[in-house]
């Protein structure tokens, strides 16, 4: 069995600050494996380690993201893909969708492809599904259980209102939800191993692709910060009491007391 | 902003920390914690994270930990079971 | 155990000390692991500070022209703090490098400088493998042989314990003592972010220059002082106060520090500004007298903070230099392949000064550590300018007799002599 | 060929999608279609606003499996948005056809406004600090979670049906045991009023004031981060944060909470926000609509009376 994992290198948004103009400043961002990939590699690595299935790892990224390729390889995969552009600075699901889906042909469809739900810093939650959909295989989503017997896998999926079981036959699309494992910490031996095993790096150029297919769809017209639309009135007047009443009279106007 | 006398739980949010919360690094014996009449760990703690309880137990919360080790230092009962969090856990500076 | 298992060195902790060992090794062609428990280097450590540039010219002459730097320090200020007063005394010197080939110092980030220096002895060859914590050391017939960490075993010729102030390895091998309240001095410090004009302005320095201010009083009365370094486009405002004293009274060390923070000649420098990160550390403030007796042993050798090697001359602070002269002097002593590199070590650091200097300045935590130095000399000495400058109208008294009233309001003639005395001998 | 189209496997969700549409039919000056699967509800969305209704008749158990149908339906109709319920079978589906059409797709969209013949949507990014506001290529695909619209009224709209007999083809897929999940009433994601106790308690027994104003006020408790992690006070289901749960009640009370970023980020899509803490500068207070700083030992006993 083969499965290819897909993951995406991103800010840390606890570091990412917003101005007082409400600018989005990442001067002070570390990057990482966003956490939801980090769940899907988990997952095809116990796939490795329970079924002896062969995993790779896939990201499409600038040339930042060849920081990333030491901790994904850490974590179990036995070689690194790497979609190695500046595109990747200002792309869309679309985009992305494309150029995964075109790496994954250019390498060769696996049993199974694996994504996180969505990622942390955009969290276009389309990627994966889109990649099903360009392949012209299923796509299971909001994974949160998954056994592998012969050539198809069975998940548990959890959307919402009911849990569903579902089986695909090989080839499909595998989208976890963050509580069906606890990523690893890699460890010291994982790490060294990590800078052992082959990373191959693949131009845009040579996926075929063409301008249409590499040109985002929505424009992005800002990214600002989240500004709370809040009545940030304080009591400051009278007594203890005399405030309690004052906000109990403003619950009252609300329909809340 | 204007710089303002803060609480340390302001401060702290400022910091960056991955908790792990299934292992605490730094744990209290609370039986000798109980013994201690002195509990320096009340004002040595740069994040205030030792409080004490109306029942006259040591509250702590490891969470906000900076890892200095002070009140490792500092616990004249030896009641501290202190490591450094496990890798990738616990504070990340950002400016250090 | 396979090649790949074992390594010519494990460095345990990449701050200044270790990266400037593994730096060394690398480039000699020596297999060097250094083993990070924080998520990048850098991400654990906390510094006032500054940088004495002198060391990264024992790593590699030029160095410090690529390293991640704040600002150059040129002017030199001690404050002097009582309630509402303070007095500094501001010395500038714009040509700090004029008798050497490099500039005397800069100020630091750890987060930055760290990773940039372990950033290079990558590049020399070192591997760094981070986020990952050492929990043990392994020993063979009394020689340690290698670290645990998690379930994984790892060995080496030799184990450098560069993990920190708190060096719990050392204390796995038996060389380190646990530090008491009266060794070690805890550091506060906030980061506050200041357009850099503004801080050009307010310590009047000039473009990618800087001030380094100590300061004396105005710590609850703890034993103990404050800083304050410029950096690009924040300043680093702290504390170092002694544990054991606080632990003398109620007041958290938190609190002291606000207080201290917003004493009016503070406020003034950093008022605008806002605070992005709270920090706290361990100082080793006692100078030669706490460090280990021993400092290596079969298989094993403890460098920079872990050794306790800092120096606090009241004036100044030395720590990040003297942890890369170790580093670098643990290093040589490793290639000279020689039977015993603990003993070796040791020569080099009395080579590259280190230990001559420590020892030079073994009385002076005495000094610091007078309790009268922390408040009632900062009071005198402000009390003594208030009358100097002070005008309102009336006769002034007589300039002898009115200094001579002020002392003696602040302190017994005996306590003056005491205090000169223990001066003297420390010197 | 033009017009909004709306769809969502849920009924519910296409009646809180009408109101989207007929602001945007409006302001666009296009008409709506509504994709459903049910005559009877067809009647119904053309009461609430659909101008058009299109009724695929098939008996396939998978929602997800309509998705290549609904593409190869687009394809011909070229609308110029395309409005789908963001469940999460909605969100799969939006994927999976935007795939098809390959056109764009912003999924979780929070507002959505047109003039003229531009449509611009908005939604978070980075985890809620952000905003992204995005223009809209043509066709392009926008998903709107549940309840962020009320449901459409009904009025005397006209509109017509058209059937359309399909055969959804499942692929490879089977799916097997369907499992409702059942909320409990102490669900604190889906309560309607949640008082929230933060490191300010000094005690347990603080939490019997939370709970006799939680009683008082028929509201959950839910709890911060340390209150669950760290004290144990509470069990970690109940704690609302980044990491933690995701809670939108119409009135949220915080007691002892001092409001870090984490925290806010689990609860600022509350209705009301009410703050009591001690500490003036709590960064809670920014976030609240009421806020009272005082000892919550006082003010809470206080307030639970007052709501008698």
């Amino acid at each position: 069995m083969k499965i290819i994992v897909c993951y995406k290198w991103v800010p840390d948004e606890q570091d990412i600050k917003i101005a007082a103009d409400l600018k989005v400043d990442m001067s002070m961002a570390k990057w990482k494996i966003s956490e939801y990939d980090k769940n899907a590699i988990e997952e095809a690595a116990l796939q490795a380690e329970n079924n002896a299935a062969e995993v790779t790892c896939l990201t499409f990224g600038t040339s930042k993201a060849k920081q990333s390729l030491k901790d994904a390889l850490s974590r179990g995969p036995e070689k690194a893909y790497w979609v190695n552009d500046a595109k990747a600075e200002n792309t869309d699901g679309f985009v992305t969708a494309n150029i995964l889906a075109a790496a994954i042909k250019k390498v060769g469809i696996p049993d199974l492809i694996f994504f996180g739900e969505g990622s942390e810093d955009s969290y276009g939650q389309q990627v994966g599904p889109r990649v099903a959909a360009l392949l012209d295989i299923p796509a299971l989503t909001f994974v949160t259980k998954t056994a592998v017997k012969d050539d198809a896998i069975t998940t548990t999926r959890s959307i919402g209102n009911c849990t569903e079981d579902v089986t695909a036959s090989f080839p499909a699309v595998v989208c976890m939800l963050p509580e069906i494992n606890k990523p690893r910490i890699p460890s010291l031996k994982q790490v060294l191993k990590a800078s052992k095993k082959p990373v191959e790096e693949i131009k845009l150029a040579d996926l075929g692709l063409s301008d249409a297919e590499l040109t985002v769809k929505n424009k992005v017209k800002s990214i600002q910060g989240f500004v709370m639309n809040r009545k940030n009135k304080l009591y400051q007047d009278g007594s203890s009491a005399e405030k309690v009443k004052a906000l109990v009279s403003d619950l009252a106007k609300e329909g809340l007391a | 902003m204007t710089v303002k006398k803060q609480q340390t739980d302001e401060l702290l949010g400022l910091d960056k920390f991955a908790v792990d919360e299934d292992n605490p690094h730094v744990v209290i014996d609370k039986e000798k914690c109980i013994k201690c009449t002195e509990k320096p760990c009340l004002v040595v703690c740069p994040a205030k994270l030792y409080k004490l309880g109306q029942d006259g137990q040591i509250q702590f919360d490891y969470a906000g930990c900076l890892e200095c080790g002070t009140c490792r230092v500092m616990c004249s009962h030896k009641a501290l079971d202190w490591k450094y969090p496990q890798g990738t856990f616990g504070v990340s500076f950002r400016f250090g | 155990m396979s090649d790949e298992e074992k390594f010519d060195a494990i460095i345990i902790g990449a701050g200044p000390a270790g990266c400037a060992c593994a730096y060394i090794l690398a480039r000699e062609g020596k297999n060097v692991l250094v083993i990070e428990r924080g998520d990048c280097p850098g991400s654990k450590n906390v510094t006032g500070g500054r940088l004495y540039t002198y060391a990264l010219e024992l790593v590699e002459p030029g160095l410090y022209k690529d390293a991640a730097l704040e600002r150059q320090v040129v002017r030199e200020q001690i404050m002097m703090l009582s309630e509402k007063q303070g007095i500094t005394i501001d010395y500038y010197n714009e040509n700090l490098e004029e008798n050497t080939s490099i500039p005397q110092s800069f100020t630091v980030l750890r987060a930055k400088f760290d990773q940039w220096f372990a950033d290079k002895a990558e590049e020399q060859g070192a591997m760094i493998a981070s986020g990952i914590r050492v929990d043990d050391l392994l020993m063979e017939n009394d020689k340690i042989v290698g670290v645990k960490a998690g379930e994984d075993e790892m060995y080496a010729d030799i184990v450098i314990a560069a993990d920190g102030v708190n060096s719990l390895m050392g204390q796995k091998a038996g060389l380190k003592e646990e530090w008491n309240g009266h060794e070690v001095g805890v550091g506060i410090k906030e980061i506050i972010e200041l357009p850099q004009d503004v801080i050009n302005n307010r310590f009047a320095v000039g473009q990618g220059e800087g001030a380094a201010r100590m300061i004396l009083g105005q710590t609850g009365g703890i034993q103990g002082g404050g800083f304050i370094y410029t950096n690009k486009t924040s300043v680093s405002v702290g504390m170092v106060v002694s544990p054991a004293e606080l632990a003398k009274q109620d007041k958290s060390v938190a609190d002291i520090y606000q207080d201290f923070k917003m004493h009016p000649a503070i406020q003034k420098l950093i008022s605008d500004g806002t605070t992005a990160e709270y920090s706290a550390h361990l100082v080793p403030e006692n100078g030669w007298n706490s460090v280990p007796k021993k400092l290596y042993r079969d298989g094993f050798l403890m460098v920079g903070d872990a050794a306790g090697f800092c120096i606090n001359t009241g004036t100044i602070i030395r720590g990040i230099d003297l942890a890369i002269v170790s580093g670098v002097a643990a290093a040589k002593a490793i290639l000279k392949e020689s039977e015993q590199p603990g003993i070796q070590y040791m020569k080099n650091l009395e080579e590259l000064s280190l230990v001559p200097t420590m020892k030079l300045f073994a009385g002076w935590p005495q000094i610091t550590s007078i309790p009268r130095m922390v408040q009632k000399y900062p009071d005198m000495i402000n009390e003594t300018m208030d009358f100097m400058f002070k005008v309102d109208g009336k006769v002034p008294p007589k300039m002898t007799g009115a200094l001579k009233n002020i002392m003696k309001s602040h302190v017994s003639l005996f306590e003056l002599i005491s205090d000169g005395w223990r001066g003297f001998r420390a010197i | 060929m033009a017009g909004i189209y709306i769809y969502s496997e849920e009924q519910p969700v296409t009646e809180q999608l009408l109101t989207a549409g007929k602001t945007l039919a409006n302001s666009l000056n296009e008409k709506i279609n509504v994709i459903d699967f049910s005559e009877q509800d067809s009647e119904s969305f053309i009461k609430k606003g659909a101008d058009h209704v299109l009724c695929l008749k098939s008996d396939h158990p998978w929602p997800e499996s309509y998705a290549q149908i609904i593409a190869d339906i687009l394809k011909e109709k070229d609308p110029t948005v395309v409005l789908i319920g963001g469940t999460l079978r909605g969100k799969t589906t939006a994927s999976i056809i935007a795939a098809k059409l390959q056109t764009g797709l912003v999924n979780n969209a929070f507002a959505i406004e047109g003039s003229g013949s531009v449509i611009e949507t908005k939604r978070i990014m980075y985890s809620g600090i952000a905003v992204c506001t995005e223009e809209l290529c043509h066709g392009s695909i926008v998903t709107i979670e549940p309840r962020t619209f009320d449901a459409a009224q009904d009025s005397d709209h006209q509109g017509d049906t058209e059937n359309i007999d399909i055969q959804p083809e499942a692929k490879t897929i089977t799916v097997g045991n369907v499992c409702p999940i059942v909320h409990q009433d102490n669900d604190i994601a889906t309560a309607e009023k949640l008082v929230c106790v933060g490191r300010g308690l000094s005690d347990q027994n603080d939490m019997k004031l939370a709970e006799e104003l939680a009683e008082k006020l028929h509201a959950q408790i839910c709890c911060t981060r340390s209150v669950a992690e760290d004290y144990h006070w509470l069990t970690t289901d109940k704690y609302v944060g980044l990491s933690g749960a995701k809670v939108k009640p119409n009135l949220y009370i915080s007691m002892g909470v001092s409001g870090q970023v984490q925290h806010v980020a689990g609860m600022r899509d509350s209705k009301v926000i009410v703050a009591v803490d001690t500490n003036e500068n709590a960064p809670i207070f920014a976030a609240a609509d009421y806020g009272i700083v005082g000892d919550l030992h006082e003010i809470i006993p206080l307030l639970t009376k007052e709501l008698g």
